[in-house]
């Protein structure tokens, strides 16, 4: 299954919750913002959201900037 | 405190705001923001992708200071709205500080399109703090749409040239009721001295201090510098003359 | 301390020199040398007249603080000479400021009769600051005659007009071993502060303290200013740049 | 000629461009045009009531000149087009200096109303040289609307301040394809001059032609400082250094 | 001519006197004479070795010019003296550039120095002409010694760094009945005619134009502006306002 | 009859040809534009149209300007 | 008895020690420096000091000064 | 034989009168100042001078300078 994160087409094994997509991949939940196909998410609403084939999927964090 | 600058209902008593971006190391950053009492940090906002072992900007950054995010990257108004809503999604509260920019190669702001972002991150509830092209009318209609202050440039952006845009910037302060930021290109304390002392309400401050030889010590002279320039608005300084003015008595001469 | 500035074997470590003419009472005086934190000051000496009930100046100076006379009304070296000698007489030590003024209308100093009375009371023993017009060649000479430090102008005494002289300070402050200390004509806080960023050792501020509205005041942020003037040479400046350069990461861009 | 200024179609040698306003009387004006030798020439539009006796403005200006009338007065795109309209119905060409001025102070335009003229005005075939406050992405757009030109102001308008956004209008001559004219606050033909060396491809000057005790005079020196600064920047300056380097050779010394 | 400056009892029309080193041909030089109509030119005095089969350099400058020998390669006032004698031995007239330099870095002048050349060369009857690090009371006492005029630096030596000696040059100007010269350091035609609009008598250029691209071209520009500076002093500038002042009407808008 | 002349309010004694009226009131044709009812008018309109009641008449003319 | 004093020409009644001069006139010892037929006096050559008809004294103290 | 010309030890085949002694060396007498010994000389001085061992001759031209 394809999606596209953070403009990049990456391969994912299958439909799943966001949530545990987020954690799959590594990210701390606490410093990260996630946009669904162009919608953003609270923290909470990740859980009801389900990740699939073709979903753009971005993930951003603070960094240091002026 | 008595002189605190009050922005989006929240006093600020340190008048130099911080840009975090272009240290060496994040380490740097609380010896930065601790020696010169920054209470105001900004930070920019952008993808990270699995696998990237990025440390968490934020736990360089005490608890106290308010988060301000940029909008970098944006160059319409929409894209700044977005990232002003991913960013607010963050859960540092509701500051922001507008940059739409086409330009590469000065980094110069769009103000028509930054017009615009402001007025609907302001109807959206945010503390918008749009950084500009020093232009009175613009900044006129950024405040009429809701901007809690305005930012002009003093110089492009990491360029440490200083307040170049001093004639357009005196004109903003003196003729502007909101509280008037000096942000990007001021590249010495003493140019943030000027700034302060021509009325500015705050002035904030990266590439000078993120590319000093030793940035915690530069830190702290813009910190003093700042202040030196607020107390010596607030003391009302002497004219200038053209002829000189004995500073010894022209009396009781013994030859 | 480990910055202090040393002069005639006197550690300094404020580096505000305060002179203490126009101020409109000397009641003003200890406010301001307090909140300045400064440890030179200088005064002049006058003739006094039978029942003239002036107020004793040096009431108003703190023990601590080294008093440096000047030789105000001096138009001639062997004039400042006498000056000088009379001041130590009066028991506060042998710092002295050469000042030789033969122009009434811009209070330019003349170098040469100051290179004269220089050797003259080196040679005496003299702790000798001269004022001087910024000249490199006339600095040296100077020095070679026993000048603790030069004293450039920033511009006409008493005109408030700031650093006017850079580009030939900038070279003394480059070329010179001993102490620079820019004097005369510094206007603001930010004059003071570049004055340092660019090397100098010290600054000597009279007219912009003694015509603020709250002189008090205008001596404290002097005072930071110089401190973060002296930090800001410390820390080592980042360079200037003509192009700009982003203060954000110009990678992981949302759009 | 090899180094004609091109706008609309029309080959222009004298890169002075001058004002009319402000002179004591319409009689200097001959003699100013053809001391300085100015070829574009600008002109207001009033309402002239019934029995005012004024002069006519045309019989001042030789028919060889392009007149450039202005949109002075108007306050909005829509009033400046309005203005534009009049102007070319009176008949002297389709040349429009445009101006929108919200700010009665210190008279700086309204970008971005100046843009929403600039693009009905193009459209409608006329010569649009918008007056504007500098400001590259806001040219850019003008210029993208059809401006012929684009012209930032040096300092506010009749202030005689000089050239002080040199900062904003070097980046933007460096930028655009386009002729950029420096419009308003000139004071001196050394700024006019200056202007041109940076690349200018022309100045508009008027008051401080108008203001100066002999306005036939100035016209002339300003001329011949726009030839200068021309001539200066076709001949490539040499570098700024921060050393000296002798003039007379170092070789060959006698002592 | 109604506006000579008159030196040594020479008339001189053109007021852009012209320096003979740095150009990478002396076949340049009568195409940089002719074009910018200079007058005064100058030239150095240097052992010559036998077989050394270089040009006379005066082949090159036309009859009518007055040749300035420089006292380049003087680091005392004795030698200066020697080298005036000698140049004056050659034959060219009596018109000397004193030079008295022991800075290797940044070329100043040595005014105690050249006040002592002074002395002696005026007495025997040279029109001096010294080059002087910007002092008013140095200038005084070179000006009481028979100097013709007096020739302050803008800048260092071949740094075409510009006139950053404005504040001292000046006070000079307006304070001395003899012609002040500004020497050295005129980057730019803009510089030069900044220091005419300041009332200098007229300015040595010599390293802009060498190292120019086209150093005829820019000789012409200088030449032009020279001619603009002064013409703008003569026609009495407008005063600079902090406020802007329309030039348009204020009376009669349509709207 | 009223109308409204530059701006303010002026009186005439009755309705008449736009020429006819520029010229009574002394403007030298060549060097004024005018505008009627908001509507630019070029000299060869002059003659057709008629100055009426409530009319807003604007006549303008070049300056000395900047 | 004149004496020139600061400059001035001022009637003395009688020659005096220089010590009960400076007191006499009001000066305070401690804040005042003096000089006398231009010769400079430290505070303890006062008391030798006669001052006798025609003598110059100079009698000069610090002031605020740049 | 041996003179110092320009500050350089030089030989010199046999004492001759200064004016031979330029020419002999190539310069052009009219674009040249010459000092003997310390002293300037004018070129009619030339004639009667003559140029003996150890002697310092100085021959100096103009250049371009600034």
């Amino acid at each position: 299954m394809k999606i596209v994160l953070n403009g990049k087409e990456t391969c994912c094994r299958e439909e799943t919750e966001l949530l545990a997509f987020v954690l799959a991949c590594g990210f701390n939940p606490e410093r990260v913002v996630v946009q669904h196909n162009g919608r953003i998410l609270t923290r909470e609403e990740w859980a009801g959201v389900t990740v699939r084939e073709n979903d753009r999927i971005d993930v951003l964090q603070f960094v240091g900037g002026g | 405190m008595m002189d605190d600058l009050v922005i989006g209902g929240q006093p600020i008593s340190n008048r130099l705001f911080l840009g975090t971006g272009k240290f060496s190391s994040y380490d740097l950053i609380p010896g930065v923001i601790s020696n010169s009492g920054a209470q105001v940090v900004t930070v920019a906002l952008r993808r990270v992708d699995p696998g990237m072992a990025s440390e968490n900007m934020l736990n360089f950054i005490p608890e106290n200071c308010i988060v301000m995010p940029n909008t970098s990257g944006a160059r319409t108004a929409a894209e700044a709205v977005q990232i002003a809503r991913l960013a607010r999604a963050m859960g540092c509260g509701n500051w922001i500080k507008i940059e739409v920019i086409s330009d590469n190669k000065y980094l110069l702001p769009d103000n028509e399109e930054t017009i615009l972002a402001t007025r609907t991150l302001a109807a959206e509830g945010f503390i918008v703090l749009p950084y500009m092209n020093p232009d009175l009318t613009a900044a006129r209609k950024m405040l009429d749409c809701g901007a809690a202050a305005v930012m002009p440039l003093g110089s492009p952006i990491g360029t440490n040239r200083g307040l170049k845009t001093r004639e357009l910037v005196q004109i903003m302060i003196d003729e502007l009721a909101a509280p008037v930021i000096v942000d990007a290109g001021l590249g010495k304390p003493s140019d943030a001295a000027e700034a302060m002392e021509m009325g500015a309400a705050a002035v904030l401050v990266n590439t000078a201090i993120a590319t000093a030889e030793d940035p915690v010590k530069m830190a702290e002279a813009f910190s003093l510098a700042v202040r030196a320039g607020r107390m010596a608005h607030l003391a009302g300084p002497g004219a200038q003359s053209a002829l000189a003015s004995a500073s010894s008595p022209l009396t009781g001469f013994l030859f």
